[in-house]
């Protein structure tokens, strides 16, 4: 091992998966701890930072922290299984060896935020990013204005920290709204697409931020919801995901235009998204 | 158990399900003994069978390559080892122009009941092996290698 | 530029064989029908004439290399609980390369403002850069494919070079650009050359005047942004690309990279090698998007690289530098000069297609 | 051969109203080689060039253009991979218009740089009563076109295109060329296998892995999803080791058996110049001699890989 990891840009910190959580039939949440409690001691990252973690042998693939930086009693990821990587990460098991490279990009803007509404909309494993955000500003309550979550998924059953959504469906001091696609029976919530139930819950633009998080298709329209609401582009705010390798802005493949996700993202405002190029 | 002096080669069979591992575990069950250098492949059929699959174990450092299914009209979907015939015959003229001696190759047909003639065909083919010796190597290295090497 | 020292042609060999005793030497030499930077064999001898067919950049990020190595073992703790080693492998090796040419040097500036980028060093590279003395020979005659006047250089540029080689009748002059190629020069028993330095500029200066003119190429860091909509545009200068990473490879200034891991059994390397734009599989993601999924947006992402991208991020600069290694290796001819001048005078929606 | 140029333009031009594209040849930018032109309106046929310097076969686009009405050029060779295509229904007939050649050879640009001793220094070049005329940097030469062909025209099989819609100039016999160079697979032949083996190891330490050859040639069309960079299966690894590089190529030999048409566009795109094309070369010749078959010649035919006999004639199975 390097004597100071981090002086070597490529040298993932040895970490332990301390749990496995499975969330739904293809998403699993990692925590994980560094094997050297000082490293773990130091470790710094603001909401919505990524990390690449790697299995050695298969490669490394980028995630972001979705536990919150005021909870650090381990880092947590969620992974949905979609290819050679996570599909690996899968099979893994508490106490097995991963490396990780974080914290890699930038964050929400957490600071500029305070005082104000904010208004999550995710959709599918798009929520991961999303939970570290909420999680900070519950942990940091005052900071912040009103606190309102709209969280979707195919069916109730691909819903990702489930075990988590009862307290957030009790919280006084946030409302929180579920809907799916496709309803079952026993389904006590909304069913319906994300955007159409954003139009219903009708959420002031008076000052709030929205932030929103999910497939492409699902982003681009409750971008629309957004504006038809009446938010402005300086209003709202998502992330972005781009297949990486180095995580550092040199290898080449993420960069839209001049700017690297890896790097300048994944966080952007529509308003910085527009003044790109178009393509995502 | 090797019948043949000396260190023992690796030999690759790809071997079809039906018929030749078959015939090998029939002379497994006769207790016939045989040269131990082969490492077997199962695969359903010849026909499975890509000839970059012989080429990729020669060149990850095999000594030899044996292919073997059923007989001709007695394959278990019919025609598939009709169609590895044609292939494995195509891909026995690449190999010499690689540098890779073609008598590192054979493909055969043996019955999941011939275990005295799965045994023979294991023998000649080891001892074929065995009188061309290991197979020429790389000079050059690469990091994996030399990664493979050395202790960490 | 520092001090100058000189080689009589016909000793050239015999310098480096001794420069080889205590540093690699990386110089161009003719293997099969190309020329390519390989560790200097005095049997062998260098090819000096022209550009070499492959770039001096492998000195400095080689086609691959190990970053990491990482073994697993068992462990007697938990059943099936294994444990795992990892170790970073750090280049230590001083070389020299000779014979680069100024486009090629002036490519390594291009590599080092990416990855020796202040508290962002990239630890590989930049151990080989420290240990790396880059003598440049300058240019007698350009090639019908050289446009290094183009875009910024020039065949006698020292920028990126340690030492400037420049051909004098039967000699070599050796001239210090950097104090590290001035150390280097110092510690070499070579003869004084100072008085042939101004012979030696003089040369250079000629090779510079009789270079033909070419409308540079500086201004299109503006013109190529504002086309990237210009889809239209993209199609045809993408069309008859084949896809293939010729171009990237032999580029000086591309440095793109992919990262694998390559094992055997418990144990192997993390690899970084050369990846190419052109590529499809260079974007493409794990659910199957591609963003630059066809070969016109791949295009559009290579030349806007090279000449809006990069320049946007550092003052100006291109990355290209004009040494016509992708115009002379491409299976098709595609002519990045041709692609560029065009952007420069393209006229929106002037014309379907644009045959370049 | 002027007016097989004027022929063959006038022929696009009629045709072009109806085809999305047409696929032919302009000037490069060295003299020393024609380059690839995609016609789309009237101005650009003004470009197109046919003489000897038409070296590359054009082919290879028509996959990736499936859908459109496209016209393209052929030489004789080239048509062969037309025909090949559509033999494997990789494009349609109805959608393609041939504008087939008769073609007396086709220049190597590598072989008259070396010839010529030019270097990348060429000033102009022109063709003149069968002289490749070059000025260079280092003065004014001649090279007879008979000299400068590609190794290809003296295994040529036909000089005029076929299949073909609408046919330019003359139709003739190819040309008669004597003394044909002797291909890697003739020298390889009288190593010893340790020695080829040496032979590929070096070959392929030179190859930078770009993947031209794959690129070029007409009937990879796996293309975008090659199994070369594919993680799983994980045919080959990334680790610069020649073996991993002569895998990819005895993939490609064995991915075209019975398909390659020996165009040689796999050795002409490779940048460094290696002899990619010999391995295919072996299988074809394995193939004539065991199914008396060769590709690109017959588009009704079914290939020889996807189809057996339960009596294979020229096959000798070992007997144990």
């Amino acid at each position: 091992m390097s004597e100071n990891p981090g002086t070597n840009l490529y040298l993932p910190f040895m970490a332990t998966i301390q749990e496995v959580v499975r969330e739904t039939q293809n998403i699993k949440t990692f925590r994980v701890t560094l094997n050297d409690p000082e490293q773990m001691r130091n470790f710094r990252f603001a909401p919505g930072q990524v990390g690449q973690l790697s299995v050695f042998g298969v490669g490394e693939s980028t995630f972001v922290i979705n536990s919150p930086p005021t909870r650090m009693e381990y880092l947590q990821f969620s992974v949905m299984r979609v290819g050679e990587l996570t599909t690996r990460l899968h099979k893994l098991r508490k106490g097995d060896q991963i490396g990780v490279r974080a914290p890699l990009g930038n964050s929400f803007p957490f600071e500029d935020m305070k005082g104000k509404n904010v208004v999550f909309v995710g959709g599918g494993i798009g929520m991961a990013p999303l939970r570290t955000l909420l999680l900070y500003m519950l942990d940091n309550r005052t900071d912040y204005g009103d606190i309102t979550l709209l969280y979707g998924a195919r069916s109730p059953s691909d819903m990702a920290f489930s075990y988590e959504l009862p307290d957030w469906l009790a919280r006084k001091d946030m409302s929180t709204v579920l809907t799916v696609d496709n309803g079952t029976p026993d389904w006590a919530h909304k069913v319906g697409l994300i955007p159409n139930v954003l139009k219903e819950m009708n959420p002031s633009p008076e000052n709030s931020v929205a932030v929103t998080c999910g497939p492409p298709i699902m982003i681009k329209f409750t971008i629309q919801a957004l504006h038809a609401l009446g938010f402005q582009d300086e209003q709202i705010i998502t992330t972005l995901e781009k297949r990486m390798k180095c995580g550092v802005g040199i290898c080449g493949r993420c960069n839209i235009g001049s700017k690297y996700v890896c790097q300048d993202g994944p966080v952007f405002t529509y308003a910085q998204l527009r003044e790109l190029p178009n393509e995502l | 158990m090797s019948v043949l002096e000396g260190k023992e080669l690796r030999i690759i069979g790809f071997l079809c399900n039906w018929c030749s591992y078959g015939g090998a575990d029939t002379a497994g069950v006769g207790r016939f003994t045989q040269p131990t250098d082969l490492r077997i492949i199962k695969l359903p059929c010849t026909g499975r069978i890509n000839p970059l699959f012989v080429v990729r174990a020669f060149l990850n450092g095999a000594d030899g390559v044996l292919v073997s299914g059923c007989h001709p009209r007695d394959c278990h979907y019919t025609a598939g080892n009709f169609y590895a015939r044609r292939r494995l015959e195509v891909l026995r003229s690449l190999l010499p122009v690689m540098g890779i001696e073609p008598a590192r190759f054979e493909y055969t047909w043996v019955s999941a009941s011939e275990g005295q003639r799965w045994r023979t065909v294991v023998q000649k083919f080891t001892e074929q092996i065995h009188g061309l010796g290991p197979i020429p190597a790389f000079k050059s290295g690469t990091c994996l290698e030399a990664c493979l090497g050395t202790a960490i | 530029m520092g001090a100058a020292r000189c080689i009589k042609k016909d000793a050239l060999l015999t310098w480096l064989e001794e420069v080889g005793k205590s540093r690699l030497v990386l110089a161009p030499r003719a293997q099969g029908k190309s020329t390519a930077f390989l560790p200097f064999d005095p049997a062998k001898g260098i090819s000096l004439s022209g550009l070499a067919t492959s770039s001096p950049k492998q000195a400095l990020i080689p086609r691959h290399e190990a970053l990491l190595e990482f073994r697993y073992t068992k462990t007697d703790q938990v059943p099936a609980q294994t444990g795992l080693a990892v170790r970073e492998l750090i280049p230590n090796q001083p070389t020299l390369v000779f014979g680069a040419r100024p486009c090629d040097a002036r490519g390594f500036t291009v590599l080092d403002r990416v990855y020796d980028a202040g508290a962002k060093r990239d630890v590989y590279y930049c151990a080989r850069r420290d240990k790396t003395i880059v003598a440049t020979v300058a240019c007698t005659e350009p090639a019908d494919t050289c446009f290094c006047n183009r875009v910024g250089g020039g065949p006698g540029d020292s920028a990126g070079s340690d030492i400037l080689v420049t051909e004098l009748d039967q000699l070599y002059v050796l001239e210090a650009v950097t104090q590290r190629g001035e150390a280097f020069l110092l510690e070499q028993k070579l003869p004084d050359a100072t008085e042939l330095a101004d012979k030696a500029q003089a040369a250079r200066a000629a090779v510079r005047a009789a270079m033909p003119e070419g409308d540079s190429l500086l201004g299109a860091p503006d013109k190529v942004g504002a086309l990237f909509d210009e889809m239209p545009f993209w199609d045809g200068v993408a069309a008859k690309c084949l896809s293939c990473g010729a171009c990237s490879y032999l580029c000086p200034t591309c440095y793109c990279f992919n990262i694998t891991d390559e094992s055997k059994g418990g144990q192997g390397v993390r690899v970084r090698t050369w990846d190419n734009c052109m590529s499809f599989q260079f974007t493409l993601e794990g659910s199957g998007h591609n963003p630059r999924a066809t070969k016109s947006q791949r295009m559009r992402n290579r030349v806007g690289h090279k000449f809006c991208y990069y320049p946007t991020l550092h003052d100006g600069a291109l990355s290209c530098v004009g040494c016509g290694r992708c115009i002379a290796h491409c299976p098709v001819s595609m002519d990045i000069r041709r692609i560029v001048s065009k952007a420069l005078t393209y006229e929106k929606a002037a014309k379907e297609h644009s045959n370049v | 051969m002027g007016s097989q140029l004027e022929d063959l333009k006038t022929a696009i031009r009629q045709a072009l109203p109806d085809l999305d594209v047409v696929i032919a040849w302009a000037a490069g930018p060295d003299g020393l080689a024609h380059t690839p032109l995609f016609i789309t309106s009237e101005s650009d046929v003004d470009l197109v060039q046919w003489d000897p310097r038409c070296s590359q076969n054009l082919a290879g686009y028509l996959p990736g253009l499936r859908g459109k009405k496209v016209g393209i050029v052929a030489k004789g060779c080239d048509a062969r991979s037309i025909t090949e295509l559509l033999q494997e229904k990789l494009i349609d007939r109805e959608q393609l218009t041939v504008f087939g050649l008769h073609c007396q050879g086709a220049l190597d640009p590598e072989k008259i740089a070396a010839m010529a001793d030019c270097g990348r220094y060429v000033r102009s070049a022109e063709i003149n009563g069968g002289e490749l005329k070059i000025v260079s940097s280092k003065g004014a030469c001649a090279i007879s076109l008979e000299n400068g062909l590609l190794a290809k025209c003296f295994r040529c099989t036909g000089a005029d295109a076929q299949p073909c819609d609408q046919f330019i100039g003359e139709h003739g016999a190819p040309p008669v060329l004597k003394d044909a160079p002797a291909t890697t697979l003739d020298r390889l032949e009288a190593m010893s296998m340790e020695e080829r083996f040496q032979f590929w190891e070096e070959q392929m330490g030179q190859c930078i892995r770009c993947y031209a050859c794959r690129s070029a040639c007409p009937l990879c069309v796996c293309q975008d999803h090659c199994a070369a960079q594919s993680r799983e299966p994980h045919w080959v690894d990334q680790t610069d080791h020649p073996r991993e590089k002569l895998m990819f190529q005895a993939m490609h030999a064995l991915h075209t058996a019975g398909r390659c048409t020996e165009c040689g566009e796999c050795e002409r795109a490779c940048p460094v110049g290696l002899p990619i094309m010999t391995m295919k070369q072996a299988l074809n010749r394995q193939i004539k001699a065991l199914f008396d078959y060769e590709a690109g010649l017959d588009s009704e035919k079914t290939p020889p890989l996807f189809q057996f006999r339960e009596n294979e004639e020229h096959i000798k199975e070992r007997k144990w």
